[in-house]
């Protein structure tokens, strides 16, 4: 891998803090101390890193309901992401957006979108905003195989095309939306990426399991956003190893296709890989470990002594 | 005669609609191999098959206008969207589609359908998921909209949806569907626009539809205590809207709030209020009061959402503050 | 031209009719016996005709807003289009419906649809219903190149793919919705027919100014489709004379745009074929005028002399 | 001051806000090569180049969203949307996106946009292109809805929506374009909620808003005649609503019609009445008449169209039922 022993760090243990993070949360959630609906990213976890450690810090970044992987992989700090899973008056909203609305602006993290496709519009937006001002920053919009198929997104690859916005549209292609398998809902069939000629915007399908290879697009496709050519799209082929929610009795896969996935799981293969040619040591994983463990450990234990908002809350920030 | 629950009882509606009648087929996100969002139709694909059980893209606007499509052909489709927030992507299909046509077309096209879908909050789901819109609907002129309280009227008034010509949303409130209830084995079915008494009282008129019912119930349970003898009215349908049974009782209690969970301002419960005094205004002893949802986008946080969904100790003290009962 | 005598006769009465009745619209539009929006069909004449005389008598059509064209074509009735363009009880729909909503069921017109993009998922909806009951029944979607853009349509265009329905999509390619040029509005350009790939169905560009050629199309899509095959998309490239609507400047196009367009009108290219291959004579050139205007005169005067909907006509057919 | 029309009013608010904020952008269907469908931007592209007068696709859905994007990177969009009617494509962005993300980001992001569009019947364009929609956007917490009568108050109102943090629905009615007024050269604003009496009159109220303020303006002509003194308040924004001006007039008068163009059930008629009879009940000499849309789509023909729609002199004869004067 064409990589640095520090790169090597810092995307292992990005992809072991969301993977950390997840399992805790859905504990949490069986426990009754997270309510709603909970998404989780397992499985996926090379995207969102892969992805986002290429951006540069006045990017943005939109994205669905299954944000969290997102949202700790641009750097918002797990302590708030779990407070607001917990609905804590010190969470990114203050307990006020939950688990599908995470948002931290600071970071140019612009939520976190419940509604299937809707992120993408505003995403239009905020890069109509980036070019308005003549800036060459760009805008990470992350969508599921499942909103391809709704208005938003024809609307959206049109526009983001026809005005050149610098958009990098990121299709997180698990194959599922919900319990419904692509080949069911998409007459296009499962390779999405292939749409995007339709919208003249250039398009890639990569190994969403394989963290460099995300990287690697992602900074070949932001060269060209930066240069003022239009959108890119990249669709990374991945797989959700849990159910969609954890409400979902996954009544509608084999778990023969799950273990075959899992088989290709993005943080072990890395980590082996990352052994074999030397770029990550046994030490270095073993505290890697270590130092995820208590990241999670800290975040949940601020979570759980955070305060509840108070009844002042409730009618903050309706309007300004 | 046995006991179900809300989810039950639409299951056995559908069940029933899909065994008696060729013309009716279900559509909707994950309605068939994920067994469907909220368990409605568990079951349904594997009984009917994909033709009848058709599951559909996250596409909410052709959904809603293929179903439009197909009843214009004399088909009776039952679609299911997942939640009435999500209806907003295909309200063009429903407002200025299926509710127009008939008259556009003056009556050569009938648009008999269903669109059955998941209202209310309370469940923690955040602003985008836990809106109560079905009122919007009740205002448009060429549409229907039911809004069952107890699996009993579930199945009656899904029913009559089922059979009527003309579009109706079918409002299942999300944290309903576990009530349990009585439902007869032999067939009957509940008109649209006929409300329901669900507990006879003197002192105060509640009226209320699908939650608010048991909300007004409490409510009920707990003035019966202070003395003050409360009757309950379930709407049961908002269009059409059965006027004269909650005249009659404003009539005979001379008081009345109005209970309804969608945000207070341009609620249903504000079309219920003026009605009331513009038709009973002399036999009114004060205000037709209001107990809604507060004027907030639904927080995830249970205790902030708690606060802003009506309950029952402000139906009491609403009737404290207006009537000094 | 592979075409018989009275199939040339008819063809070429059809389009003088639509022809004329437009003409007659906006000559009643300007004074004032026409009211609300008012889009006529000039100029794009053998779409509707070479496309719906290959039809059967039990195939649907459902079309947008510029309906005349379809409905005369379909044999609807020019006294009752005539009615309800102004407002009378005789009209398709009793006056209540007006230009953009012409429906007439008896002949499988299933209107005349005013919200652009709107009809394509209710065509779908009728495509479902004739595969639903196993019947060779075809569905004729109607639509314009500005649609195109609209969520609607890639929702429609996968759903009836996906589910092989039974549909012709024809797109009427003008150039322009309202007064902006598609390429101002379609990042794929105005060679629309190659988006319908992404959806898996077959598509061909067609000469919309030819209503032969239109009509050969047809009946070859038409066999497909009967067959079971799934929808087939065909646009038709074409171009309207005059303004999107009777309130229209037109100050977004050259008067010599319209000019080099109207060389090659299809009537006249028509006549002038069929007078040249033998197929239509003077006399018979002759006769079909007179055919045509008196049956306008006719329209005209029956619609005059109608009575508008009384009082009672209001709550009429709100529901069922 | 001159006098101009509400049209031209609207245009030098646009005018004004791109000369003097960078941020400020325009964004819609025919706005700029098409000059306008309702002439309202004609010229603006030749002024301000393509960068600032965008003429969009037809796409509703896109067009409001990316508005809504724009906004929360900071710029200033004013969009506008064709009809009122075609908002339903929009109808997520607007009351699920715009209106819920400050809330939801607990005050992260600002939507600062305004959200031009034509409501109202009356030209015969029939049922899909007619209605009066506003009144749901007054409904939804997070959103803000203006609706002028006349030219002052389009530019007064206009001002205060492009400078507004939030969202604002700016609703024209397609009949009063040409309607004509003094605006004055200086500069002013109108802050949101807050009501104009447009007549003085002691005998009743008559609440109304855009189009509607015209019919009761002509409706007050007539009971002058009659002898009946009627005060005339235009309600200028939906939301905020001006409680305290209704409520003032209301205490003076004791008699209130509230107007509105919308379909009666459920029109932000009913919100106005009911919030009216609620804190005012005491001071009512008889129910809060409405009067408003008949509940039928809009049909095209002209006299029907007409019959369905609210005029003076049903707000005559409603006060003659109710009041007896
Ligand atoms: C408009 C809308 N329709 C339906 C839903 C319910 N829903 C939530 S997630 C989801 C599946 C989305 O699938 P995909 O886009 O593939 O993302 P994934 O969950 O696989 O990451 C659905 C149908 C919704 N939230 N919004
Ligand atoms: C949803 C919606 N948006 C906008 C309009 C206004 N409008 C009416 S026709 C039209 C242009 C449509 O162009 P196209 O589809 O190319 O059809 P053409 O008029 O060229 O035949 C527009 C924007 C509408 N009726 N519906
Ligand atoms: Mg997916
Ligand atoms: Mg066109």
């Amino acid at each position: 891998m064409d990589l640095g022993n520090s790169q090597a760090v810092q995307l292992y243990e990005k992809m072991l803090l969301i993977r950390r993070f997840e399992e805790q949360s859905g504990r949490l959630y069986m426990q009754g101390k997270i309510n709603g609906f909970l998404h989780l990213y397992i499985g996926e976890e090379a995207i969102a890193v892969g992805a986002i450690s290429s951006l540069r810090d006045d990017d943005y970044i939109i994205t669905h309901y299954r944000d969290h992987g997102h949202a700790l992989a641009r750097g918002v700090h797990p302590n708030l992401i779990m407070a607001e899973l917990m609905g804590k008056v010190t969470g990114t909203s203050g307990g006020k957006g939950g688990s599908m609305h995470i948002f931290d602006v600071s970071k140019g993290f612009m939520g976190g979108h419940a509604i299937v496709g809707g992120q993408m519009p505003l995403a239009a937006g905020l890069a109509l905003a980036i070019k308005y001002r003549g800036e060459d920053r760009a805008v990470l919009c992350v969508f599921g195989d499942g909103a391809v198929n709704e208005g938003s997104f024809h609307e959206t690859m049109n526009l983001a095309s026809l005005w050149k916005l610098p958009i990098i549209f990121l299709l997180e292609n698990n194959l599922y939306g919900m319990g419904t398998h692509i080949e069911r809902t998409r007459a296009g069939g499962k390779d999405i990426y292939l749409n995007a000629d339709a919208y003249k915007i250039p398009a890639a399908q990569i190994d969403g399991m394989d963290v460099v290879a995300v990287r690697d697009s992602f900074t070949e496709a932001l060269e060209r956003i930066r240069a003022g050519e239009g959108p890119v799209f990249l669709e990374a082929m991945t797989y959700r190893f849990v159910g969609h929610s954890l409400q979902d009795p996954q009544s509608y896969r084999e778990s023969a296709e799950v273990d075959q996935w899992r088989i290709r799981d993005p943080i072990d293969t890395f980590r082996e890989a990352s052994f074999v040619d030397g770029l990550l040591d046994d030490g270095q994983i073993t505290r890697i470990g270590e130092r995820v463990d208590a990241a999670i450990s800290e975040a949940i234990a601020f979570a759980e002594q955070s305060d509840e908002p108070g009844p002042e809350a409730l009618f903050e920030n309706v309007e300004g | 005669m046995g006991e179900i629950t809300l989810r039950d009882a639409v299951t056995r509606g559908l069940t029933e609609a899909l065994d008696t009648d060729e013309r009716v087929f279900l559509m909707g996100e994950d309605i068939g191999s994920y067994q469907g969002p909220y368990a409605v139709t568990k079951g349904l694909l594997e009984k009917y098959g994909h033709e009848r059980i058709k599951d559909t893209p996250i596409s909410e606007g052709v959904v809603v206008g293929a179903a439009v499509g197909a009843a214009m052909a004399g088909l009776r489709p039952i679609v299911e969207i997942m939640t009435i927030n999500f209806l907003l992507l295909a309200m063009d299909m429903v407002v200025n589609h299926a509710a127009k046509l008939r008259y556009m077309s003056n009556g050569q096209i009938q648009v008999p359908m269903v669109i059955r879908t998941v209202t209310g909050g309370g469940a923690q789901l955040g602003a985008t998921h836990s809106q109560s819109l079905e009122g919007w609907f009740a205002s448009v002129p060429g549409l229907k909209v039911a809004a069952p309280s107890d699996p009993y009227d579930a199945l009656g008034l899904l029913r009559t949806a089922i059979a009527d010509e003309d579009p109706v949303i079918f409002a299942e409130h999300a944290r309903l569907y576990q009530v349990r209830g009585d439902v007869p084995d032999d067939y009957y079915a509940i008109p649209f626009g006929q409300a329901k008494v669900k507990r006879a009282g003197d002192d105060v008129t509640l009226v209320a539809y699908s939650r608010g019912v048991h909300t007004a119930l409490e409510a009920a349970a707990i003035l019966e205590k202070k003395g003050v003898d409360a009757e309950v009215i379930d709407l049961r349908t908002l269009r059409p809207l059965d006027t004269a049974t909650v005249l009659a009782s404003v009539e005979k209690t001379n008081r009345v709030i109005v209970v309804d969970e969608a945000w207070r301002s341009g609620g249903f419960g504000a079309e219920v209020a003026s009605m009331i005094q513009e038709n009973a205004f002399d036999s009114l002893d004060g205000p037709v009061g209001r107990v809604a949802g507060l004027e907030v986008p639904a927080p995830y946080n249970g205790t902030l959402e708690a606060s802003a969904l009506p309950d029952a100790s402000q139906i009491v003290s609403t009737i404290e503050d207006i009537f000094g009962i």
